[in-house]
């Protein structure tokens, strides 16, 4: 299996020069001869006394203390691939992973785990430990990303038998982007036995995109592009038009019309895309907006702090994950979880503070509420600034915030997912809050007459103070949330603050659903056109829209409409 | 119940208020009457806690309320029924209604029934929007707001103003209703003459920022009384 | 109203004289020591990358102060905070020329903060010290460039994409955040890629705005245009805050590196500290300096810098390395000349060599910039870069690129005689292209 | 309309004695840069007049704003924007006066287009190598851009913070715009590089003190343009559209236009600050577009006193000279200076410190008297200033400036 690992690119240039040259024949006996070998070697491998095996296993393993560069690596890599011993999966991911280690005193070779400032050492093959050794005692063998590929090709075909199907799906895409007419045998074989029909899929159109790249006959070429073209998502789009440009006849118009076929398809989900894009940056907006409806919407403060509100947010976040790291890494996952209600907290107090300290002086001057905002806000982001230093602050993903799944060719991100149901669900809470609760009813009262509110009985100062601080603490989860997508720096709030207000404007100040629909319909316009306009150009239009649109209607999307408003 | 003493009231350099005296007892209704702009809005802003006395006081169930807040007297049992009626447009009528709600606690939260029985259109609204109601109907929705908040001391400003006749005598009947059943003290500002001289006990005539009169209904047949609210 | 009159007239002449009149009591001659002037943004869009350099300048100047000082005197660092404003860049700079009176000035990250202060620089006679990678197109007598040129960065960067070690890539995404530096850089890539033989359906170019946060579209983007059955490699000229997210959209959207690796100009160790890169392992970056270089220089620059700041988790990176080389110049060429005036120091700094941090020498070239050493780099697991290969020599700075036409005649040479920030080999005379 | 009284009583004189200032400035300070020797303690170092002419000219933004605020209730925070516009219409002007000095010495093209690959000269700029016709420009750009804008706006009757929020977006879209490279004003980098002006070399003392000059002379004009819109009888229609629109619309004044006329006169202002700044400070960037830029100019204005005529300037050449010299002597912290300082003014000098001056010194009887007037109407028994007016006050999106003016926190 030594040659496994070919380009599929320089495989069609060598074929099809056999091809040309008339000495197809020879070409194909040689391909054939070599499978045969390999699939002897294959199963000598697995008959052969173990022992006898592991020791031509260690032996190649050994020459990695030997290799110079990644070429030399590379060789030795391909060597051990070659065996096809199911032994050599651990090394090898071992390589990949950079934790392959050569002991400066004996030239052994390790598995390196690290811990601290010395590093256990475990055995390549076994896996059974070796002893330790200080850092300064063992190189690492270095790796790049070529050779990962290789490594990754190598495994591929190694794991087609593994127990556990989720390796044997992963070795079939493998397989499937890196097609090689020597992979048809072991392929064949394992079709022979999957017993999983998902499986078996996967493993059948790594076959036929192998048997493109073979000299099969044209007939079996025509079924596999059948295959993969049914398969219909971008990676048979890549294999096919690498196949319509290095062959000729049938195969090629097969090809042709599966590519034209797929790309018909895939421009329909290109548009779904667009819109899941649209309504994830919606989600976004909303959650940066969503505090300021409160605080601007609502109470009517031209709050321009509301973005420090989400920076300390995601700092908070920073601050819970640091302790956990350092602490009790056992609970990394649910670190945002536990962010929440600090994040809320922090960022609350901190609104309750500044609307006690310096809003409530303010209230029926809301213009220079914006004024003593905008210190506050200098204030704050050079505070951060000072304690936790200019520079980006780490916050990891959660494991379950981290990559995505598909559905049909739309690849969504579990982030954005849910970043989109928690704005949702943020949404639907303070939605709840202000209308079904006594203290969204005072809020309301204390909003819309804060004389007759008091006169009624309702405590105004506290209703203006907790109603700040409930739009600050909502902005402080918008930090949590946004600290996954977003730099944590205290910059952070600068970014946010002008779409925060074009939302809110947009939807119609005070009312929360308007800032619902502006959000999404904001976001959604912004994906439609970044893909023709540019995102630049693209968020000039909307502004540019946002700005007719108020012409329009001067009270934004959902204004007040009625006698109400002007009784 | 309700007393005001020599309470004087600046805006500036402007006076509003001079040394006014004034009584409200409880199961009485007292009527404030005057021309335009003799005082007599300063004087129950200045009752429910809206204006800040320059000196003199009002003490309520004798306690002094010089220095509390408009929503302490409200939570003392002062509910207001401002000129204008200033409902929430925004909010519906029944939540209008539960905003009387705040001073009271959990287990009294309720609206309690004679507000729908004086003022059977507010149930038949509950779901509207209080600023689409008409002028009567929001006074209606003014007055029950102000009755949830089970109130000892009821300051009414101007309730007739700009309202049909009809209302007018369902709010009349409203007003002895709560002096007779509920034993509620009334304090009623008013313009509208003969709505005064039907439901007061004792009335109160103003005139620049002074009361200049105080004495039972009867006495607005008199011409010296009369001769302070000709215009 | 007699009274009002004068006090109004204090008033207004306060107002409008304030500014110097605090100055110019702070303003005072020191002899004893010699000051030197740090320009950067302490606040701002900026400071996320600035104020290390502030930070890594204060080090130098304890640390050469610890060492005796320079010429038998002290130097004193004075530090002003440009704001990440450019105008104010330029204001500050005349400040700490005119009123400080400083020997060199140190600073400058973003191309505009330098344009802003060049007029300044020269019109005062007095030496900048730009210390970041910049798109080149530029020489200027008072200013010495310690950051990469292009050809220092961006084409060996490419050369190795191309190489059998680097994947053989075929076709290029080139992206970048829209301003000059991604914008020259670009078009520089875009014709040396063309004369390799690259088609030009095999070069995308996008640009997105500076801070941009929404990646999603770009990246799907870029996983389309990898899926044509090419090998697919982006060269990333993303700038500042817009990295973060764009990575963590790479991550999530799943490209790994093994498909479609990011070669990034702009990211070093300190854009990654605010990362998780796990799921980047591979990605890569090219620079003059990492901190993972195994050499005895590094580790002592390194673990000074961890014990000034007191934070043993900060990392250094390449422009930290360029102030470390330009003060070492600087230093080295005041001893040559034995005073700090800007005339004959400017002199002096041409030849003046010293060690690097990768464990070698850079020399100030006649043109103003340095040699240097090219590293390509991979991401690890750990937030540090893996060299995967580096240039067998010193690269020169090339200052007029040789692939777009209106410079690849032009050289600079600040020597006496030709003294020319833009000679024209073609027409033999100093002054740009001219009309031809 | 009372404030108006009141100015017309005593503040004629402060007017004249700020014209006289400036003018002053603007022989003297040259002068003392010009002749007196450089040791003498008279000698005003070259910096500083570049300093205080970039002053100026903020000063002179601010009072344009402070037209459109201050006395018509409009509170932009686009005012960057035309300030930007100008400059940018000055620099195009400068870029062209390079000729072939640049570094590539192409005469046809600016040095950035040379690298961007640009063939040819692109329409915008045609004429700018006149300085007349850049002069036309530093005046014409901003003010069609604010008289379409307002056109728009004032017609839909947008008002209050919706309007403050759009002239945002306006400024926020032109920023990006100007970002792109593909526009053809040079992208981030800007223009940069000036040589010369009218042929006089931008670096040299001589044309410092000139430049220093002309923003002096140039805010003392407008100082008075100000003061004759104000104190005239379309300055009154202002403030009432001011302090009741809609009222003034029911009396049959159009105050759209009112409305319209005050904002464009204001953004011709900023144009020729603007258009002054750039040969001073040496470079035109888009960041001077930033929302952040505009809100500034507020923050100046509102610290001086809004509403007043020598309010935005001091403002103005306060805050600017706290913050050259806090961050030069407190680098790290001045940031919490300038807040601080935004915050206490806030909630100290609501009215800025004119305003705190005036009420200092025993004017405050007048001003008393206006307050009294807002706040209850002339009648105190009056129901406090009707409902129109508080509900316009209260309701969210309704309050503008328009509201009544201190209304006590509870």
């Amino acid at each position: 299996m030594a040659k496994t690992a070919k380009r599929p690119g320089e495989f069609l240039l060598q074929s099809a020069r056999t091809q040309n040259s008339n000495s197809s024949g020879i070409a194909e006996r040689m391909i054939l001869l070599r499978a045969l070998g390999l699939m002897l070697l294959f199963l000598l491998a697995n008959l052969l006394p173990a022992n006898a095996a592991e020791a031509d296993l260690r032996a190649i393993i050994a020459k990695f203390a030997a290799a110079a560069n990644f070429s030399a690596t590379e060789t030795v890599v391909r060597e051990l691939a070659a065996t096809g011993d199911p032994l050599v999966e651990r090394p090898l991911a071992a390589l990949a992973e950079g934790d392959l280690y050569v002991r400066k005193a004996d030239s052994l070779v390790f598995v390196g785990r690290e811990g601290g400032d010395s590093v256990e050492l475990l055995d390549p093959l076994s896996g059974e430990k070796s002893g330790e050794a200080a850092k300064g005692d063992i190189t690492k063998i270095k790796v790049n990303n070529t050779l990962r590929r290789v490594i990754r090709d190598a495994l591929g075909t190694l794991t087609l038998r593994a127990k556990d199907p989720a390796v044997r799906i992963a070795a079939a895409a493998t397989m499937f982007k890196t097609p090689d007419a020597a992979n048809i045998e072991p392929l064949d074989a394992a079709i022979a036995a999957e017993t999983d029909a998902n499986v078996k899929a996967l493993f059948e159109q790594a076959r036929a995109a192998s048997v493109l790249v073979s000299d099969r006959p044209e007939a079996d070429k025509l079924a596999a592009i059948s295959l993969i073209g049914a398969r219909g998502d971008r990676d048979a789009l890549s294999l096919l038009t690498s196949v319509e440009a290095n062959s000729q006849g049938a195969v090629k118009d097969a090809a042709t019309a599966a590519s034209g076929n797929i790309n018909s398809t895939l421009a329909f989900w290109d548009a779904g895309q667009n819109i899941w894009y649209g309504i994830s940056l919606g989600s976004v907006l909303l959650l940066a907006a969503i505090g300021l409806a409160i605080t601007f919407g609502v109470m009517g403060v031209i709050n321009m702090a509301h973005g420090e509100m989400v920076m300390l947010g995601a700092y908070t976040t920073f601050v819970v994950q640091e302790v956990i790291r350092n602490s009790f890494p056992g609970l990394f996952d649910w670190s945002l979880v536990i962010a929440l209600p600090l994040a809320f907290l922090v960022a609350a107090l901190v609104g309750l503070a500044i609307e006690r300290g310096v809003i409530r002086f303010l209230y029926g001057r809301p213009l220079e509420t914006l004024l003593a905002t905008w210190g506050v806000s200098l204030i704050l982001q050079q505070a951060v600034r000072t304690i936790f230093g200019p520079t980006n602050q780490e916050v990891g993903n959660p494991s379950w915030m981290s990559g995505s799944f598909d559905v049909g060719q739309l690849a969504i991100t579990w982030n954005r997912l849910w970043i989109l149901v928690f704005s949702l669900c943020v949404f639907a809470l303070l939605l709840y809050v202000m209308k079904r609760t006594p203290w969204g009813l005072q809020m309301r009262a204390v909003t819309a007459n804060r004389r007759m509110a008091a006169s009624m009985g309702i405590k105004t100062p506290w209703v203006d103070a907790l109603t700040f601080a409930l739009g600050s603490g909502i902005a402080g989860i918008a930090g949590v949330a946004l600290s996954q997508i977003d730099n944590v720096s205290p910059n952070l709030g600068r970014g946010y603050i002008i779409d925060s207000f074009m939302v809110v404007v947009f939807g119609g100040v005070g009312n929360l659903w308007g800032t619902l629909v502006g959000a999404f319909s904001l976001g959604i316009v912004n994906k439609f056109l970044e893909p023709y306009a540019g995102a630049v150009l693209g968020k000039i239009v909307v502004l540019v829209l946002i700005i007719l649109f108020i012409q329009k209607r001067p009270r934004g999307l959902f204004a007040l409409k009625g006698r109400a408003v002007e009784a | 119940m309700l007393e005001v003493s020599n309470a004087t009231l600046h805006y500036g350099a402007a006076q509003a208020l001079r040394g006014v005296s004034l009584k409200a007892g409880a199961g009485k209704i007292t009527c404030v009457l005057g021309r335009n702009g003799v005082g007599k809005t300063s004087l129950m802003r200045s009752i429910v806690g809206h204006h800040r006395l320059t000196s003199g006081s009002v003490a309520f169930e004798g306690k002094a309320l010089d220095r509390s807040a408009a929503y302490d007297r409200a939570r003392s049992g002062i509910a207001f029924v401002p000129q204008g009626r200033e409902i929430f447009p925004l909010l519906s009528v029944r939540e209008n209604l539960e905003s009387g709600f705040a001073p009271l606690k959990r287990a009294d939260r309720n609206i309690p029934g004679h507000v729908f029985e004086l003022f059977p259109v507010l149930k038949q609204m509950l779901a509207r929007r209080g600023g689409d109601l008409s002028g009567g109907q929001q006074q209606q929705l003014a007055i029950g707001r102000a009755l949830v908040m089970r109130p000892k001391l009821l300051v009414l400003d101007e309730p007739t103003e700009g309202i049909q006749p009809s209302i007018i005598k369902d709010i009349g009947r409203a007003i002895r209703y709560l002096r007779d059943q509920a034993g509620i003290a009334v304090l009623l500002v008013e313009q509208y003459l003969d709505f005064c001289r039907e439901l007061a006990d004792e009335v109160n005539i103003m005139d620049r920022g002074q009361i200049v009169h105080t004495g039972p209904a009867e006495d607005l047949d008199r011409a010296d009384v009369r001769k302070f609210l000709t215009v | 109203m007699r009274g009002n009159f004068s006090t109004i007239t204090k008033m207004v002449s306060a107002g409008m004289v304030a500014a110097g009149l605090l100055m110019s009591v702070q303003a005072r001659a020191a002899d004893d020591t010699i000051k030197v002037g740090i320009l950067h943004s302490l606040s701002g869009t900026m400071a996320i990358s600035e104020t290390t350099l502030k930070d890594v300048m204060l080090m130098l100047i304890e640390q050469q102060n610890a060492k005796g000082g320079l010429l038998g005197k002290k130097l004193e660092a004075v530090v002003v905070d440009p704001a990440s404003n450019w105008p104010l860049f330029a204001e500050k700079a005349r400040e700490l020329i005119s009123k400080d009176k400083v020997a060199a000035v140190f600073g400058g990250w973003t191309s505009v903060s330098r344009k802003s202060v060049l007029p300044v620089f020269s019109e005062l006679n007095s030496i900048l010290f730009y210390p970041v990678q910049y798109e080149g197109e530029e020489s200027e007598r008072n200013v010495f460039y310690t950051g990469a040129a292009p050809n220092q960065q961006a084409i060996p960067a490419v050369d190795y994409l191309m190489s059998e070690d680097g994947g053989s890539v075929k076709r290029w995404v080139l992206e970048g955040t829209d301003y000059v530096y991604p914008r020259t850089t670009n078009k520089i890539l875009e014709a040396y890629l063309k004369a390799k033989g690259v088609a030009a359906e095999d070069i995308m170019v996008n640009y997105t705005p500076f801070g941009f946060s929404d990646w999603q579209t770009e990246v799907s983007a870029i996983k389309k245009f990898g899926s044509a059955g090419k090998k697919t490699a982006v060269v990333s000229t993303v700038n500042g805050d817009a990295n973060v997210p764009f990575y963590k959209e790479l991550g999530n959207q799943g490209i790994k590196a093994e498909d479609i690796p990011v070669m990034a100009f702009s990211v070093g160790e300190e854009e990654l500290a605010g990362l998780d890169t796990a799921p980047l392992v591979g990605h890569l970056a090219a620079w003059n300096y990492f901190e993972s270089v195994d050499t005895p220089e590094n580790k002592k620059f390194i673990a000074d810098w961890q014990k000034f700041i007191k934070n043993d988790k900060r990392t250094t990176n390449d422009p930290m390395e360029a102030h470390y080389i330009g003060f070492n110049m600087w230093v080295k060429a005041v001893e040559k000349a034995g005073t700090t005036d800007p005339d004959k120091v400017i002199d002096a700094m041409i030849g003046v060599s010293v060690p690097n941090l990768t464990g070698g020498y850079s020399t100030m070239m006649p043109n103003h910039h340095i040699t240097k050493p090219v590293l390509i780099g991979e991401i690890q697991a750990d937030g540090q870069f893996e060299t995967v290969s580096q240039t067998p020599g010193l690269v020169m700075g090339d200052e007029w690129s040789d692939y777009l036409p209106d410079s690849k005649d032009l050289i600079s040479d600040w020597r006496a005689p030709l003294s020319c920030g833009n000679f024209n080999v073609a027409t033999g005379k100093c002054g740009g292209k001219g009309t031809n | 309309m009372i404030t108006g009284r009141f100015f017309a009583a005593g503040a004629d004189r402060r007017i004249a004695i700020t014209i006289f200032i400036l003018l002053a400035a603007a022989i003297i300070v040259p002068l003392l840069n010009l002749a007196v020797s450089p040791a003498s303690a008279f000698y005003v170092p070259s910096y500083i007049v570049a300093l205080t002419g970039k002053y100026l000219c903020y000063a002179l933004l601010a009072l344009a704003l402070d037209l459109v605020w201050g006395y018509c209730g409009i509170l932009s925070l686009g005012h960057g924007a035309f300030f930007a516009l100008g400059g940018y219409a000055m620099g195009m002007y400068l870029m062209r006066q390079i000729g072939s000095r640049g570094v590539y010495g192409n005469p046809l093209l600016p040095d950035f287009m040379v690298f961007l690959n640009y063939k040819e000269l692109p329409w915008f700029w045609y004429g700018f190598d006149h300085f007349w016709f850049a002069a036309i420009m530093v005046l014409a750009v901003p003010g069609l851009l604010a008289f379409v804008f307002g056109w728009f706006a004032f017609r839909s009757r947008v008002t209050g913070v919706y309007l403050s929020i759009i002239t945002q977006a306006m400024t926020y879209a032109l920023l990006l715009a100007f970002f792109r490279n593909d526009m053809g004003f040079g992208g981030n980098n800007g223009l940069t590089d000036f040589k010369d002006i009218l042929g006089f070399n931008v670096q040299a003392d001589a044309t410092r003190s000139a430049l220093f000059a002309a923003s002096a002379v140039t805010l003392a004009l407008a100082v008075f343009v100000t003061w004759a819109i104000v104190g005239s009888k379309y300055g009154k229609l202002l403030m009432a559209v001011r302090d009741a629109e809609s009222r003034t619309r029911f009396l049959g004044w159009r105050a759209e236009n009112v409305k319209l006329f005050a904002f464009t006169v204001s953004a011709v202002m900023a144009g020729i600050a603007g258009a002054l700044y750039v040969p001073q400070v040496g470079i035109i960037n888009p960041g001077e577009f930033e929302p952040s830029n505009s809100i500034e100019v507020v923050v100046w204005a509102a610290v001086g006193g809004r509403g007043t005529i020598v309010g935005p300037i001091i403002g103005a050449l306060l805050v600017n000279a706290g913050k050259s010299w806090f961050t030069g002597v407190l680098p790290e912290f001045w940031l919490f200076a300038l807040g601080g300082l935004f915050v206490a003014v806030t909630l100290f000098l609501p009215k800025g410190i004119v305003g705190m001056w005036d009420a200092w010194r025993g004017n405050a009887r007048a001003l008393r008297a206006a307050s009294i007037a807002e706040e209850a109407g002339t009648d105190p028994d009056v129901p406090a200033p009707p409902k129109i007016v508080r509900s316009a006050a209260r309701t969210p999106g309704e309050w503008s400036t328009s509201g009544p003016e201190p209304q006590p926190a509870e």
